[in-house]
């Protein structure tokens, strides 16, 4: 085929355009996109409203990891410290957030919504040691906040796991 | 399916280099041995799609010898997939083929689903088909964006990944991530459908054509373009089969033959939507079947709305409850929906005895799993048949008579995806 | 079934799922092979997978319950796990699925039987696309198929020791990484 | 005295003194380093905005730092060299390369020259009688930089990226200076000062130069190895090509070398087709910016948009189309200069 002189020039006409569109770029750490409800991002760990937490230590969230990044090992409750509102409680909690895949299964497999993913996406570190979250780090509220989406517009009509059940 | 009849003739016979078919050894007749430059292209290298290795001897700018070594990502999926339940198992697909993320998953799950023998309910599978058709955009538009890198052009890449987080942004609505979404489930969908989605998903098909016509503003006429592409990495309809290429490299090759056109899978058979065949078996021609696969896909994600509008309401996954996990609010209320839950994510489910080869239409072709299971919770062996793996094969048959921009052109088109050739 | 009858070396024909599987004689199978391309258009092979079948049986296995067919549940009290899967003939089974790439499409899978170190034919003369199917199939499963090109290994190392994904080859000790505290 | 070149000493043809010239040299040199330095930021931010983004922005006010900070990490890094190389060229390369790029400016006319304190102070650091063969005498030695420098650092990639340098800048000097021949037949000089004026009295040569300013660009594009004829550092396909091995300032100095490249020619393609400094109203040395930068403007815009050649079509079009179209072009300026 020969050569288009002109069908080279509309490519011009083309890039030249976009000088006077919008840059799509997102100014990162000023600007944060909201993320669809549905996101799955750090997790987090519930309590009860009476301040009692959710994770009853059954390590099922532990066992249904593809990745193997979650261990638990549970303690019974006592009369004179009470953790979680079942028989047991999880004593140790911890997830190696750089195994993580971010597939959801363990939220899926919570039967006490105790664990769920936020919506939180930044958690990098500089250390390896510093992705190993424990109870402690997952049961606070995360520091960092991002945007979400309007939830009513966008998530099932059955609400899931993500709202407390 | 049918050879195309060429109007222009490619090449005479086979050119599949003998004996080795897959390497391109220096013809000494040709080329004078000490003037041969023997080059490393990667594994590092900014264009060889992640650690695709060439080992190719130069005559000046000329290819004269090429050997595609790879294994550099193998991560051993098919082992650890042995290890784990069918249920964990789905996360695994995905991460194969990082571009082309749910159509894998399609894959293995309707593998899962063949050696069932469940009925997925026909929300899921018009929903399955609207995803895999976002994700062949997704996949296409990323590899726009690459190729046309490859060969200079810079801005492509940009407006491409552009509309690639448009199509992200469905992903992240409906799925929760982005990408390597656990979407597909056995049975059906993990999820019901968002309300928001389909406004989003029909404001994304009204945009999609026109950004592709702004794409083929740039590159179609161009006349660089078009002389860095016609003619380039030529591939006969035979050889094309003979080395077992398939998707855009076989239509690009005159080859009439789309899986979800000759062998319907889900429910393609119910949606119109036209196979873009090319005969000329260049670059040229692979780029041409990439941008109208694309248009292809929105009509097909349009209908698939259509349909998905009906059905709002309706079931998303199978009533199985030895398969699916129970619906979430039984769980407080039902202590056998609290025993399956805790016995599938547990021991997960058991899957028949059987061995079964399902395939899809990937957006780089025949993406097919090879499943046995021994009728326990894990499977025996999963084997992917993988697309670009295939692909990569050809590379020494389409590099006769090539420069070193030419070889990156040609790499490019075949669309190699290293993380599903190394596996 | 009859189309299949003249194929050389045929063993068996079996089929399950909507899928054919033809059981080769591990000798016959570059015959077949070509038979299938020639006299029955399978000019097409999508795959070749051998499998490793070590252990195969080796505990008991619980029946699918619950499907549209019925319930099978291997007799009741015994957690559907009275029933071992059907023996295999040998070790390992290489499948090679062909396709017959024209208006009407057909996948068959053609199986052959090998034992440990037992060598097949290289199908690359027939579909030149086995070429890297065959090196993989020898990396991770040490099958040595007689008459390849170039028979070295395509995903390992050069230097590697063992076949990975063969049932015996030994899994990772790589510990996940916590935190340690008791 | 006599350590003075001749040059410099009889540079005023309306007899500026000698150290005026130097100071203005000075003043050129720094004036030239800064054009490069937001030339990159331009370019990047033009880039940005093409291809919808911003471009830098986070070093200063609109990323107005940029190029300093580029700088400071340059300054700072390691300037390693490969066990391999050749030392003593592969540390002489960039410096030859970045000297002989900032030379070719000094006979670039800038502006009217102007009468300060009762000196006389022109608008050119030096207006000689061969200027133009000047720029691409030092032009062509500029390239044994990028030669040396590939070949030298012993590594594959920049071996092919200095083979590609070598042939693709001699192919395209011939046609560029070809190119020029039209104007030079026209003006009847070589000083560059003397074509400003002539363009002055009569008409940009862009006008009936057409055809050589069409090909000077093109050919210019290639020998300032600027997309779509970035084959000497093809990133796709060399990696970086000449200067794969090189890092830091050595880096530093070759990118500025390229780009100073550029700008002269822009520089030198203002000079012999848009008629110089000449414009109404703005003062001369505005003119000569805002058509530089115009130009400048173009050459980014090609980056954007434009696929890179292949080695064997740059060559092609080199050899067959533009030179051709050169010849055809000066031998017919020749007939017509002469017939009328």
């Amino acid at each position: 085929m020969a050569p288009q002189p002109f069908g080279t020039l509309k490519g011009f006409g083309v890039t030249f355009r976009q000088i006077f569109r919008k840059p799509i770029t997102e100014q990162y750490p000023e600007f944060k996109r909201a993320v669809y409800p549905r996101f799955r991002g750090r997790h987090m760990l519930h309590r009860h409203e009476n301040g009692l937490e959710k994770c009853v230590g059954c390590s099922l969230c532990a066992a249904a990891c593809p990745s193997d990044c979650i261990r638990v090992v549970a303690a019974e409750n006592t009369a004179d410290n009470r953790v979680s509102a079942g028989e047991r409680y999880a004593r140790i909690y911890e997830i190696n957030m750089s195994r993580c895949i971010f597939c959801g299964y363990c939220e899926l497999a919570c039967p006490f919504d105790a664990i769920t993913l936020g919506n939180q996406f930044e958690i990098s570190e500089y250390s390896r040691d510093d992705l190993i979250y424990t109870k402690d780090m997952l049961l606070t509220e995360p520091i960092k906040r991002v945007p979400v989406q309007d939830a009513d517009l966008f998530d099932t009509p059955i609400p899931a796991y993500k709202t407390s059940s | 399916m049918s050879v195309i009849e060429r109007t222009t003739k490619i090449y005479e016979g086979s050119r599949i280099p003998s004996p080795i078919p897959t390497t391109l050894q220096v013809d000494t007749s040709k080329h004078a041995l000490e003037d041969i430059l023997t080059i490393n292209f990667g594994p590092n290298h900014p264009s060889t799609h992640g650690v695709l290795r060439l080992v190719v001897d130069l005559d000046g700018e000329m290819v004269a010898g090429l050997s595609a070594v790879i294994g550099y990502l193998h991560t051993g999926f098919e082992k650890t997939m042995e290890q784990k339940t069918w249920w964990k198992c789905i996360t695994y697909p995905e991460r194969i083929d990082y571009v082309s993320f749910q159509v894998n998953e399609l894959a293995f799950v309707l593998a899962i689903e063949k050696l069932l023998g469940i009925d997925v309910p026909r929300k899921a599978t018009w929903m399955r088909m609207c995803l895999s058709e976002l994700t062949r955009i997704h996949s296409h538009l990323v590899w726009l964006g690459t190729s046309a890198l490859e060969l200079g052009a810079i801005s492509m890449f940009w407006y491409t990944f552009d509309d690639r987080d448009a199509t992200l942004d469905l992903f992240e609505m409906v799925c929760g991530t982005r990408m390597h979404t656990r979407y597909f489930q056995a049975g059906g969908l993990a999820e019901d459908i968002p309300e928001g989605f389909y406004a989003q998903a029909r404001a994304w098909c009204k945009k999609m054509p026109k950004a592709i016509d702004e794409y083929e503003a740039i590159l179609d006429r161009n006349a660089i373009w078009l002389k860095r592409t016609k003619g380039i990495g030529l591939l006969s309809a035979d050889d094309a089969i003979a080395l077992g290429q398939s998707g855009p490299v076989l239509r690009a090759s005159g080859v009439n033959w789309d899986l979800r056109k000759n062998m319907p899978y889900l429910a393609y058979d119910e949606v119109s939507f036209d196979v873009p065949v090319f005969h000329e078996g260049d670059v040229y021609a692979r780029y041409r079947v990439h941008m109208e696969e694309m248009r292809e896909s929105v009509r097909i994600v349009t209908q698939c709305l259509d349909r998905l509008e009906e059905m709002r309401g309706e079931p998303w996954i199978a009533d199985d409850r030895k398969v699916v996990l129970p619906p979430r609010e039984e769980l407080h209320t039902s202590m056998e929906s609290l025993i399956h839950h805790f016995k599938i994510v547990t021991e997960g489910y058991v899957v028949p005895e059987g061995e079964v080869y399902s395939c899809v239409e990937s957006p780089r072709g025949e993406f097919g799993v090879y499943v046995v299971s021994d009728g326990g919770p894990k499977p025996w062996r999963v084997k992917f048949r993988a697309p670009s793996f295939v692909a990569l094969q050809a590379t020494a048959t389409c590099m006769t008579d090539a420069a070193i921009a030419d070889m990156i052109a040609v790499v490019g088109s075949l669309d190699g995806v290293m993380g599903e050739v190394d596996r | 079934m009859t189309a299949y009858d003249d194929v050389p070396g045929l063993v068996e024909t079996t089929g399950s799922h909507g899928e054919t599987t033809l059981v080769i004689d591990s000798s016959r199978i570059v015959e077949a092979c070509t038979h299938l391309r020639d006299d029955l258009g399978f000019n097409f092979l999508s795959d070749v997978t051998p499998t490793d079948y070590l252990g195969w049986g080796g505990r008991g296995v619980s029946g699918y319950i619950g499907t549209t067919a019925g319930r099978d549940l291997h007799g009741p009290g015994t957690q559907g796990l009275a029933r071992v899967p059907d023996a295999k003939p040998k070790r390992f089974a290489v499948n090679y699925h062909a396709l017959r790439l024209s208006d009407d499409p057909v996948r068959v899978r053609l199986q052959v039987w090998l034992d440990d170190g037992e060598e097949v034919d290289s199908v690359v003369p027939v579909w030149p696309t086995a070429d890297w199917f065959e090196r993989e199939a020898w990396d991770m499963f040490g099958i040595v198929f007689r008459g390849h090109p170039n028979l070295v290994r395509i995903l390992m190392e050069d230097d590697w020791e063992g076949h990975p994904l063969r049932k015996d080859y030994p899994i990772g000790g790589e510990p996940v990484r916590f935190s340690g505290a008791e | 005295m006599s350590l003075v070149p001749h040059v410099l000493l009889s540079s005023g043809v309306n007899g500026e003194p000698w150290w005026i010239a130097i100071v203005k040299a000075f003043i050129v040199i720094n004036l030239v380093l800064v054009t490069f330095a937001y030339l990159t930021l331009a370019e990047r931010k033009i880039m940005g905005r093409m291809q919808l983004r911003y471009g830098p922005n986070r070093a200063g006010p609109f990323g107005l730092l940029q190029p300093i900070a580029d700088l400071v990490k340059l300054i700072r890094k390691e300037s390693f060299f490969p066990a391999a190389a050749i030392d003593v060229l592969y540390i002489f390369s960039p410096f030859l390369a970045a000297f002989t790029a900032l030379c070719t400016f000094s006979v670039i006319p800038w502006g009217p020259g102007w009468e300060i304190g009762g000196y006389q102070i022109n608008g050119y650091v030096a207006d000689l009688p061969i200027a133009l063969l000047l720029i691409f005498a030092i032009g062509s030695i500029g390239i044994y930089g990028f030669i040396l420098g590939g070949w030298s650092s012993d590594s594959k990639y920049a071996l092919l990226g200095s083979m590609r340098t070598c042939a693709q800048l001699v192919s395209y000097e011939v046609a560029l200076a070809l190119s020029v021949l039209g104007v030079v037949l026209m003006s009847r000089s070589l000083s560059l000062v003397d074509i400003v004026a002539a363009q002055a009295n009569e008409t940009w040569y862009v006008l009936p130069q057409f055809v050589g300013f069409v090909v000077f660009l093109m050919a210019g594009t290639a020998e300032t190895a600027r997309a779509p004829f970035d084959l000497p550092e093809a990133e796709q396909e060399l990696v970086a090509g000449y200067h794969t091995e090189y890092g830091g300032m050595r880096f530093g100095l070759f990118s500025m070398s390229e780009y100073i490249n550029l700008i002269t020619l822009s520089a030198l393609c203002v000079t012999l087709f848009l008629g110089g400094w000449h414009g109404p109203l703005f003062p001369g040395p505005i003119w000569f910016l805002l058509k530089l930068f115009f130009l400048l403007f173009l050459f980014i815009w090609v980056r954007t948009t434009v696929p890179r050649l292949r080695y064997d079509q740059l060559m092609r079009f080199g050899w067959k189309v533009l030179l051709p179209v050169a010849t055809l072009n000066a031998v017919v300026t020749a007939i017509l200069v002469v017939a009328l």
